[in-house]
């Protein structure tokens, strides 16, 4: 009989509450000794350059209809990619504080390579793909934040 | 009927988070029913100006040739700025 | 008067204890509002595939002279390449089972690309560079682990 | 004196973790100890054969084209395989 070993998983999440990275990482990790390496990235909110203190809060918008799907359709495309054991992405929404955490995402392969690259890419593909929008809070009052021509040629890199 | 929705500066020009409306006659893909719902003048006219506009079909992300049909759940947005 | 702001840090640990991701990234990450991303790696002790089972410990050896000299100078390097806000390094030496974590690399900077880019980076120097050497028990025996042509390629990429 | 080290594999087919000798004459870089160190038979053989063997001295890995001094700290070792 074959022995019983867990298939690859993965599991997207969109939340007002914080996360704990160091857990996150330890449940993907606990008994699936197949994984050699994962990479992981979380995003901060930052103070913003030359403005320290000015940024009092930010809200994360976002569109409850689609945003797990469009997280569940950047994972898969990562797993056509590259051989992975398993991937978690958190995203949160509503009110945050300047150093808090917007998003986590896990990625754990057998080695580093593959771990890397699709840490890297999840996050490129997220940043063009997913349906987030951050607003500012400020002395000034509140704007939407607009998006970075830099973040729309990270994601381009990928499709060579 | 289709529903449509706008998000975050988009939806604070309008003023609102959506609408139910008739797909109206004619109308058979994005590029047209932006048209059609910016032609009614304000509050839509940002549907016409806004630059880089986004759209969602059934919750998909879509170009601007996508069709539209009854029933379906079409989305307006700004570039995304999440992560 | 300019306000007392703590400058770049980075620190470097080889040590047998376990370490606690979630608690280096948050003490990297707090108070420091600069920060908006911060990239991490943990390698792990794996199944050798195709031998479930196998393994049963792995003993990693090092030159105690002069390991902490060579993470910092890989360190240093990343530093020189990227404007990086932060920096954390660990490696364990001893004996360690399947799934014991081995190595944790964090990197905190404004933006992600410059935190993926530098902790890429350290993996792969460090996986040429830094001396360690792993020897793994199994029911045979022990054996060393031959280094990989694949890290060679992978540091050789940064010479660019 | 000059101080030698050997790890892992290397200093397991040795049988020994390092020695302090006298700097040899004639030998000023590291290709020259080896084959010093190499010459003078087992167990110490290895050194000749072993592949891709890799240097430090005082605790920075070099070539072996790198100068050896009076009061240096050599290590001999094979390609490193943590992370």
């Amino acid at each position: 009989m074959p022995v019983d070993i867990p298939g690859p998983a993965s599991s997207v999440s969109v939340q007002h509450e914080p996360f704990d990275v160091g857990a996150e990482i330890a449940a993907i990790a606990a008994g699936r000794p197949a994984i050699g390496a994962v990479a992981s990235f979380v995003g901060l909110v930052r103070e913003l350059p030359g403005c320290p203190g000015g940024l009092s809060a930010m809200t994360l918008e976002h569109y409850p209809g689609m945003t797990d799907k469009a997280l569940e359709d950047i994972v898969g495309q990562a797993r056509g990619r590259w051989q992975l054991q398993d991937v978690r992405v958190i995203h949160r929404v509503g009110r945050l504080a300047p150093g808090d955490a917007i998003v986590l995402v896990v990625v754990a392969a057998a080695h580093r390579g593959e771990a890397f690259a699709a840490c890297e890419f999840i996050m490129d593909y997220l940043k063009t793909r997913a349906p987030f929008w951050k607003k500012e809070e400020t002395r000034d009052g509140g704007h939407w934040v607009d998006a970075r021509d830099a973040d729309d040629a990270a994601a381009a890199r990928w499709d060579v | 009927m289709i529903k449509i929705l706008y998000f975050a500066g988009l939806r604070e020009s309008i003023g609102s988070s959506g609408e139910e409306i008739a797909l109206p006659p004619g109308v058979s893909d994005i590029a047209r029913l932006r048209a059609h719902l910016a032609a009614r003048g304000e509050p839509w006219g940002s549907l016409a100006t806004a630059r880089n506009l986004r759209t969602a079909v059934n919750q998909r992300m879509v170009d601007e040739g996508a069709a539209v049909q009854d029933g379906d759940e079409i989305a307006f947005f700004p570039p995304v700025t999440g992560g």
